[in-house]
């Protein structure tokens, strides 16, 4: 039952990746891109970690995939974050579209 | 980066858990992978990062450079002394077994202590080398820092002289 | 052995309050802070090393020590460095976080898969209600960590945020995160 | 079995976020996609250690994590602000 579960979340986990890693190169500008990177930033590496969690069961081995957990969901978004206002800061400019601005 | 607060309460939030899993690492050497050499850059990895986020100044004002200056050899130090007393005590260079009474506890103790002394070594030298590096143009004739207001303006005046 | 507050804030006067400047708001209560601090990373240690011998957790405490020590040298701690006071409100969010983060992330991947990929992309700003940084920094992450909706540049009374579709700028427009993050940051 | 197949499946998503740190166009594009590359690869790191049975693995994908994002923040500090050291005077 638990492997099962593992193999659930390890394979969305992975497709979840693999999506954000197509975004990444289909999406046209920047600050698109992002959106893309940030679904294997949140969604891709909570599910692969929470599979190996399963996997260790309830040893000391879980305290450090959940440290691993909360390390990229703190980082990640403020490298996101300090990335966009850098990029702005240097002139990029964000495509929009044209009946929203 | 100072008005960056994101960047700034992130890192105040990360810097002490750095720090602690740096030192996790130094004194894990014997049980997992690690050791001194790891420990220190991961020391001086979180120091890069203060320094990156709150400036060169304020992480001089705190990481003393004497300090540093100090560690660098007193790692070498405590990892030649090691070897030195091993002799003295009847064995060759860095023969742990003979630092205690029983040959287990003396490669602990002799591990711990080396690991000890290259870890402060590698975690001054690569913090020596950051602040080197960051510190470029910033020095007066003198070698020491300059102040903050003055090192803002000159890179004020060196952004605007750029297109 | 200079008086505490030597230690912990040179003032010197050619860096004129070099400490100062960068560090945020000073605690009230700095110790209790360094104490909830240390604790922490009491747990955080044995739950990395694991190990039960007089020697590791010696080693483990003198540790701990340094690194308070120097946490508080470097000015680290107080209500940002360490938000133990954000704990006891913080699950439901975090749970709340957790369902909107997959939702937003299963809409973005079909976006990705889209042949034509249908993205509308737009920057507008959303008022911020929190009072203090840490509340403001806990409102952009979690706009970030929502795939579609990322905080691009942050101030005292609002957020800009660049969306990549109408849908993600609607959900953050009705104001329900800002309100759940002001919720937990609580009375200040 | 199954991290094996993890690990497969990881490949490709690391090949495309190398792929866009190749082909750029901006330094803003390629910070972006080596810090993607970063996190997959903590994944695998990770992954790759409860394959080999060697689960001090995890450890190193923990330093990985922290070294990518500092990694980051040196990368945007040094070509934005063009200095290391460089501390900004907040706003009175």
């Amino acid at each position: 039952m638990i492997n099962f579960l593992s193999w659930v979340l390890l394979l969305s986990g992975c497709f979840c990746v693999l999506i954000s890693a197509i975004g990444l190169i289909r999406m046209p500008d920047l600050f698109t891109r992002m959106h893309a990177a940030g679904v294997g930033d949140t969604l891709g590496a909570i599910l692969v970690i929470a599979g190996l969690m399963l996997q260790a069961g309830p040893t000391l081995l879980l305290a450090k995939l959940v440290l691993i957990m909360f390390f990229l969901l703190f980082t990640g978004p403020t490298a996101c974050h300090a990335l966009a206002k850098a990029a702005l800061a240097g002139g990029e400019k964000p495509l929009l579209d044209d009946n929203n601005q | 980066m100072t008005h960056h607060f994101i960047l700034r309460v992130i890192t105040k939030l990360l810097i002490p858990l750095i720090l602690l899993f740096a030192l996790y690492v130094q004194f894990h050497g014997d049980f997992g992978p690690g050791g001194g050499f790891q420990a220190g850059v991961i020391i001086a990895a979180a120091l890069v990062l203060y320094a990156l986020v709150f400036g060169l100044n304020t992480a001089s004002a705190v990481i003393k450079e004497w300090v540093l200056l100090v560690l660098i050899p007193l790692g070498v130090l405590i990892y030649a002394g090691v070897g030195v007393a091993s002799l003295l005590l009847g064995g060759n260079y860095l023969d742990y077994n003979v630092l205690a009474h029983d040959p287990v506890h003396g490669q602990h103790l002799g591990i711990l202590l080396v690991e000890l002394g290259v870890g402060m070594t590698v975690a001054a030298v690569l913090t020596t080398i950051f602040f080197a590096f960051a510190g470029r143009g910033h020095r007066d004739a003198n070698g020491n820092l300059l102040p903050h207001s003055a090192l803002s303006d000159e890179i004020r005046n060196r952004k605007d002289g750029q297109p | 052995m200079p008086p505490l507050s030597a230690i912990v804030k040179p003032t010197t006067t050619n860096h004129q309050g070099i400490l100062t400047i960068s560090t945020g708001p000073t605690s009230d209560n700095r110790w209790l802070h360094a104490i909830s601090l240390a604790l922490t990373m009491a747990v955080i240690w044995f739950l990395l090393s694991g190990h039960t011998e007089p020697l590791i957790l010696g080693l483990g405490a003198a540790s701990i020590l340094s690194i308070t020590w120097l946490a508080l040298r470097m000015d680290l701690i107080d209500r940002e460095g360490h938000p133990i006071h954000l704990t006891f409100r913080a699950p439901m969010f975090w749970v709340w976080l957790g369902w909107e983060i997959v939702k937003s992330n299963l809409q973005v991947m079909k976006i990705i898969l889209y042949p034509k990929l249908p993205i509308s992309p737009r920057m507008f700003r959303v008022p911020v209600s929190q009072k203090t940084d840490i509340g403001r920094v806990l409102y952009a992450n979690s706009i970030t960590l929502t795939p579609g909706t990322i905080s691009l540049r942050v101030n005292e009374h609002d957020i800009e945020v660049h969306a990549l579709t109408q849908a993600g700028e609607d959900g953050l427009k009705d104001g329900k995160m800002d309100r759940l993050v002001t919720n937990v940051e609580g009375e200040q | 079995m199954m991290f094996f197949v993890t690990v497969i499946a990881l490949f490709p998503a690391m090949f495309l976020a190398l792929g866009r740190a190749i082909v750029g166009p901006t330094l803003y594009d390629r910070v972006l996609a080596v810090n993607s590359f970063g996190t997959f690869t903590v994944l695998m790191i990770a992954v790759l250690g409860f394959m080999t049975d060697q689960t001090d693995f995890v450890d190193i994908a923990l330093t990985y994590a922290l070294i990518n994002f500092i990694g980051t923040i040196a990368v945007l500090k040094f070509f934005v602000v063009g200095d290391f050291g460089y501390e900004e005077q907040r706003d009175q």
